[in-house]
């Protein structure tokens, strides 16, 4: 087996070298019932390099892939272009099959771009820091709410009803467990009324923003009204580029900012591996769940990085940690910050200002549809329309079409009868105008 | 001069007092290298986008005020940043990475193309069903080969890594518990487990009570049967354990706890030693994660992702958190709603958006196709033979705390035999890097003192094994010979000697800060 | 023991006198690594095929007999071999590789990418000419930017570097003299020429006669042109030149050849000063290669591959080499045999088989694409902006030849401020590889003494410039300072200090044998 | 532009160091009359990465690539799997850019891997020395040729009828000028009398196998014949997979092999870049063209490499030396020395006895169908079948069907009325044996 570098020999030889005159010694606490033979499994034998990329390409050419057609889904993960030169950097071995940078006398390359990535993040946020990332924007969501509970130690959180669907389940799963969560009941394209909801048993607000339907909502009153009750605000952002044209959370009051990262480096991959990205006010530092790294100074005084403040984990604290995460989003931080250096502030900028003006063309084209009409009257990249019947179906029949062409609502929120004819529709900058062009035409088809 | 140095004192080549320090800072082919933050500017970028205007902005009055303060780099510059950044790094790639339990095996390169075929690599996790059946039939695919190699009925697949699949197999468990009308809160766990375990009980809402370790590095089974009782939620124990033994008592301990009304968690980030050769089914598991980037090899990427699987028993399948993967005759189907269930499930929620770790399912996969279940009986196989073998060559200079009987695929070995030579196992660790070799593990287990655990994997060859073994045993000689100079404030030859940790957690420095800015260059 | 040493004498460490060798021989994550035949042994392969049973040999009575001698690796031996192999390397990636005549410019990766489209990538080159029909316009549109961006008529693109390309353009010329019925036989090259002039022109059966430089750097137009007569096949310039200056007189003596009846080739190999802003067709030049790997940042790759198509005067287009490529109602088309020429086509034959360095081509228009234009000249502005800012700050510490004017895209310097100092240009050039730089070119061009030819290219940034010129200048006065220590026997830091050439050259071993098969490691 | 690091700023600073008002005063020597502005370009200006992509990815989409079809060319090129190991490796930084090793002691990875291929090259071939790569097999044989009129100060070189045709045409160009370069004719299937032909002009007789055709060739007798006259044999190898199932042309005797070395590592590449393979015998050492990589020791006796034996090359030899090259084929061969290191013996030989197999199965297959024979009856993975009719047209009717059915001969031999009806199919590890029975198939209905 090509990857396997002992001999028969070897393998002879060492056993001699143990005493074992047999690889079955070497397994003798085994419960015998539980050793099975070979022949159990209904499972292939080795196959070649050539046999596994033709059964898995196969595979692959089953599914339609967003570069393949007008592609139009959103709702928690965009389709974006990731310079070539990302992909081409995080395959370096020392990046690829390096671990935790758990000795950081040989993992200083590892640590400085978290400390890069952990700076780019409280940047973009507008927050004092931020850790060196957890599984996605969801899992960082429950963080950020087991964090409030922690932090004020009250059990409630409010959900705003334009919380992605998904995250909403994740926190109610897990911080539902210990305390109460309300969700608050949601029309698409207007904002609820959170601020009467909040009282003081209530450890946190969680407000998406661009939230699900692609409405931007202004924080800073629900800021203020968490704060006068003494919780805290967690704003959330699915789509990371929308903070290169609004307000950052952190400017907008927020006091913990749990974001999905995907959108700059990552790729869409069928869901996962994604980057949650966590940034909070240094005063909560010390709650924060995750990996962190840290500035520092050799034995001969030379700047270097560590991991640090691991107090607050779980191979330290155990059942007491902030966090029982462990293997966080490494390599996807990596690819997020590379794309993030690659941009800078006049690239990032920019690409959110072509996002938010792809949208606004996709809107105007689509509202000319006879029977559409724009549901969210703000949005970044991301909007919702409304459709003379069953999005499902209409999504549906324009796949047949070709057209990959967003996210229907009921799909995320399958009980809400007032969203099923509505449809989620990001544009970004891979977005033609011929791509819009072709949406618009096959709806019209579709719709007549 | 030179941003190598700035905000710092510069001390270039004084590690080496002999020598003359270098006019750059840099060594050779060892560069320094500054923070992005220090070394973009104004004006430049790595990405070309047009200038757009956008005549009705529709962003509902909050556009961003303030600059964000990112820094502009050319392309040419962020190649060179992160190359130079990577030569700071030991991988897998460049040698022997003995770190007991995190399975540091080759990663073989046809998974990450598979993993980028745009088939998998670029598709929406909420595109129409029917225009992604090729990905829902491999995480199907991979599904089988899982529930195959474990003997176990179900799998739940999205949970993100290790600890997460821990947390979903103890949720998993509590709705079971709940379903039954029960509200038990005790978790029994190991004193030599992994941190995570008792971090997700504790995330899970249980207690955890800690179950001694018997002299011989296993889980005192006796103490573990006495604990039982009717608010047992379940046990979590890790086997292969924590000390690289398989647990003889195993299935006793699951009997146990059956019996007692609780559940087995099996912490499967040692599944490495005995996939392809024990069923954990067979061991009376009731859930079990899998690290994906351990035993199937998707690659650690300096920290993660990874993908934790937890495989289910019968008992706790109907559990199982949403999303679930069905197949009919219109082909596969996500279940992603309550409303939809097949009969029985009774799903406990959701553990994440979307239905898991799509890139390390099509690698895992690539690898399984690749091994082959001959091929995986063999890895698990050279795995446990090169840890033995390594065990058996380093017993008699190093002290192995459960020596003599064979270990699993690795070796643990204290710091009895570093006693009284001043050297700790830090320092041994740390002498290692100047051998070019990445440290064991250290201090974990915590039941050992001065743990150093070896897990060689079955990618090393015996000449590789050979020569690590004979630079442990002239060290572990050295050491007890009162040679230790090189262990003396090591590592000396790597890109940084030790860094001052205490420093970094008294006053943490987290992120750039505008005030470091450098001096311009002369 | 350990393979690292075999052979040879280890003296791992010994370079650092002051500490302590290391046990592996290897230094914290610099790693010695065996040759691969010391690497393997029998019965491992690194890729998995299987046993095949021919029931017929159809083998001629020559099935092999021998084994071939090859040596057995897993794949992930073989991937650590040369991932080691590749950290002993500089690269433009990890700095500034300032050789001169080399244009060492930045290669983006993007080209590597759609390099690998299988479209691209996975044609071969005698498909059916309809299935290519995408490759075919990539190579007519690759050469629509080569001759706008030079001003010439027509390309030929199968020459696979530049000394190819030289022999294309030489053989066109020796073509068209004999349309011409004419037998010229010499050639006038420079003394400063690259030695693939002369080299080229020999093969192409001419007598290089050669043409001295004047003091200022320049080709000596009056010597040329006294040299002209009517058995002077062409003059082999460079331009700008390899002193990197920009011939003044390149029009005078272009003029003076075809007045002679001589045709000018013009070696491109600096284009990349003045590609954008100055069109060699308007100089009268007939023909010229274009190195792809230097002016279109094709990866140099360690030695090659490049790609070195030669534009043509309306003159010598008709002489261009098969295969040509035509457009017509039909699609694009590949001319590859004599039958069937367009009109007034004379092809003076065939440069190697099909039809050109296509993976080039690729990475070639996606530059150029890149860029587009406006980028091109920009680049060769900036190429020539830094090599005279690095002219410009070093001159009064480094002595340059012809230091007042200003330089094209590389900065020429020679040895006379080392003068009495005891460093030579070589002890400079290694002192520079300790301090983290790649040397310059040196001892080329061969008309000045102890030559030192810095060409930064447009990749580096200011920042980076300024540093480069900081460690020079520093370098410079303490050598002049008789502060000589750091010159001495560098360099120190890189693996392997000065290499014994004389030794390889005395005594060949160009391959290893296998009685230097290692003993068994311990 | 994103590759460019200079901003405006710098580029004013820099101006002002240099003491120069504007950019053109620094292009002072260019004739007036050569300046000429920006506008005469008729180029479009800076692109996008994601504009570049999409515009070469259109011309790529155009050709049908060998992997996605049936496929069976081979006459000099052939489709094999390379391991993916391969192509990440060779684009590692340190390799991909990089120069010519003239910096041994900072260049010992390339300087390394090419003594290994220079080894492995040796071993294939059975001969003493090869060199670090010549352009590809072509310029090989070209440069085999002049160095064995160098060698034998004799002017005349025999072809084979048998080689490569674009082979021949390259030696004739070039070598025809100080030479006489005779053709033997060709009938396809047979070998022909070329003990004939030598006489003590004969600097060398050029023979390859397996042949254009696919023949094997016994290079023995012509060795014998050669050697007997004082004339050298070449032997050229098209697909180098080959010697991993034919005894050697160094056992076979020949005095310098030429080779193309794409079949492994490198890929189809539309012709190029390839990698040209020379050997020969150590002593013809110093006639050898090319870059040669030697074992020396460094300062402290440690073992490294270095290039070596300059004083054959032209930036030594200037019009003396042995040959102009001076880029060669680097990176390829790098390609090919890690695939050769990966298949090792065990796994060069598997893939040679696989592909042989495979060839003879469709062999097999193809002459099953009615008028359809098979002209040469020794081969390894090629061979040359007769049609009832002008293969042109059958191949281009198959490739309407969407089968690369191989290269029909006429294409390489347009004058030779003798092989219109032949077509050169070749088969290796990547043919199924679903791609030989749709071979098959098509050909019978398109014969029909
Ligand atoms: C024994 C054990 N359990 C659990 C884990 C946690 O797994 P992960 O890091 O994938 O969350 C680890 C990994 O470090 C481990 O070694
Ligand atoms: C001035 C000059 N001419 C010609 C060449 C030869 O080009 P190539 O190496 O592509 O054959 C070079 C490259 O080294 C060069 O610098």
């Amino acid at each position: 087996m090509r990857y396997l570098p002992l001999t028969t020999d070897d393998r002879a030889t060492m056993l001699a070298k143990i005493g074992a005159h047999d690889i079955d010694v070497l397994f003798r606490d085994v419960p015998k019932a539980a050793v099975f033979p070979r022949s159990v499994f209904d499972l292939p034998d080795t196959q070649g390099e050539l046999e596994v990329d033709r059964a898995l390409s196969r595979l692959a050419a089953k599914n339609v892939s967003a570069g393949s057609a007008p592609f139009f889904c959103g709702a928690g993960a965009y389709k974006h272009h990731v310079p070539s030169a990302v992909d081409h950097l995080i395959q370096r071995s020392e990046f690829l099959t390096s671990y935790t940078p758990y000795q950081p006398e040989i993992a200083q390359g590892t640590l400085q771009y978290l400390f890069e990535f952990q700076t780019q993040v409280a940047l973009l946020t507008g927050m004092d820091v931020a850790n060196a990332s957890l599984y996605d924007g969801s899992t960082a969501t429950l963080e950020g709410v087991l964090m409030a509970q922690r932090i004020t130690r009250r059990p409630k959180a409010i959900l705003s009803g334009g919380l992605h669907p998904h995250y909403a389940e994740t926190v109610e799963t897990v911080a539902g467990l210990s305390g109460t969560i309300v969700r608050t009941p949601v029309t698409p394209g207007k904002a609820e009324d959170i601020a009467a909801l909040i009282d003081d048993q209530t450890s946190c607000v969680v407000v998406q923003s661009p939230d699900v339907f692609g409405m931007i909502r202004d924080l800073r009153p629900i800021a203020e009204a968490a704060h006068a009750k003494g919780a805290l605000l967690i704003a959330v952002v699915t789509e990371i580029v929308s903070l290169g044209l609004l307000e950052s959370p952190g400017a907008q009051g927020a006091d913990i900012v749990a974001a999905e990262g995907q959108s700059i480096g990552v790729g869409l991959n069928f869901g996962g591996p994604y980057v949650g990205l966590f940034a909070t006010r240094e005063k909560f530092l010390r709650q924060m769940p995750g990996r962190l790294a840290g500035e520092t100074v050799d034995a001969e005084g030379r700047r270097g990085y560590v991991l640090t403040l691991s107090t607050r984990e779980q191979h330290i604290r155990r059942e007491k940690a902030t966090s029982n995460i462990c293997t966080n989003s490494g390599l996807c931080c990596l690819a997020f910050t590379i794309h993030l250096s690659l941009l800078g502030e006049e690239g990032f900028t920019r690409l959110a200002r072509i996002n938010h003006a792809r949208a606004c063309a996709l809107a105007e084209t689509l509202t000319t549809v006879k029977g559409v009409s724009l549901v969210t009257p703000n949005f970044f990249n991301e909007f919702t329309i409304a459709l003379p019947r069953d999005a499902a179906s209409v999504a549906d029949e324009l796949a047949d079409k070709g057209i990959i062409a967003g996210v229907r609502a009921s799909r995320l929120l399958p009980h809400d009868a007032a969203v099923k004819n509505m449809l989620i529709v990001a544009a970004t900058e891979t977005n033609t105008d011929a791509d819009i062009k072709d949406f618009a035409t096959a709806l019209a088809e579709v719709l007549s | 001069m030179t941003m190598n140095s700035q905000g710092r004192p510069s001390a270039a080549g004084v590690s080496e007092s002999a020598e003359l320090p270098t006019i750059s800072g840099d060594r050779g082919l060892d560069h320094e290298e500054a923070l992005i933050f220090e070394l973009g500017r104004k004006g430049v970028t790595g990405v070309d986008l047009p200038e757009t205007q956008i005549a009705h902005e529709r962003l509902g009055g909050l556009k961003r005020k303030a600059p964000i303060g990112l820094p502009g780099l050319s392309e040419p510059e962020v190649i060179r940043h992160y190359v130079r950044l990577s030569r700071m790094n030991y991988a897998i790639d460049s040698g022997l990475y003995p770190l007991g339990s995190c399975t540091m095996k080759h990663n073989p390169r046809l998974n990450e193309k598979m993993a980028r075929l745009p088939g998998f690599g670029d598709v929406h996790p909420l595109q129409p069903q029917k225009t992604v059946q090729g990905a829902l039939e491999l995480i199907s695919e991979l599904m089988r080969w899982l529930t195959t190699l474990t003997g176990m009925p179900a799998v739940a697949m999205s949970p993100k890594a290790g600890a997460h699949g821990e947390l979903c197999g103890m949720l998993t468990i509590k709705a079971a518990l709940e379903a039954r009308g029960e509200n038990r809160k005790r978790v029994l766990v190991p004193s030599s487990a992994h941190g995570t375990n008792p971090a997700t009980a504790a995330v899970a809402g249980f207690t955890v009570d800690e179950v001694p370790a018997t002299d011989d590095g296993h889980v005192d089974a006796d103490a573990l049967e006495a604990k039982l009782g009717p608010d047992v939620a379940a046990i979590m124990l890790t086997n292969p354990n924590t000390c690289g033994l398989f647990e003889p008592r195993i299935k006793e301990m699951a009997d146990a706890v059956h019996k007692a009304g609780g559940y087995f968690y099996c912490d499967g980030a040692n599944f490495n030693a005995i996939a392809g050769r024990v069923r954990p089914g067979d061991l009376g598991v009731d859930a079990m994660h899998i690290n994906l980037h351990k035993t199937f090899s998707t690659p650690h990427g300096g920290g993660g992702p990874g993908a934790g699987p937890v495989v289910l028993s019968a008992a706790l399948a109907p559990f199982a958190p949403l999303p679930l993967l069905m197949h009919d005759d219109n082909g596969f189907r996500l279940i992603e709603d309550e409303a939809d269930l097949p009969e029985g499930a009774k799903p406990f929620g959701r553990m994440c958006a979307f239905q898991g770790q799509m890139g390390m399912f099509v690698r895992a996969l690539s690898y399984m196709l690749s091994h082959g279940a001959d091929g995986i009986r063999q890895a698990s196989e050279d795995a446990v033979l090169s840890a033995n073998y390594i065990l058996a060559s380093l017993k008699d200079v190093m002290s192995a705390p459960f020596g003599e009987g064979p270990c699993m695929h690795e070796a643990l070995f204290d710091d009895t035999f570093l006693e009284g030579t001043g050297v700790t196992t830090l320092d041994f660790a740390k002498a290692m890097i100047d051998e070019g070799y990445h440290p064991m593990t250290m201090y974990f287990p915590l039941v050992v003192h001065g743990a150093m655990l070896i897990e060689p994997t079955e990618s090393e060859s015996k000449e590789s094994l050979d020569r690590f073994i004979h630079v442990l045993r002239e060290m572990a000689l050295e050491a007890k010979a009162g040679k230790t100079a090189r262990f003396e404030g090591a590592p000396r030859l790597a890109p940084r000697r030790r860094l001052d940790e205490t420093r970094a957690a008294r006053a943490p420095v987290l992120r750039w800060k505008p005030k470091d800015l450098p001096q311009a260059a002369e």
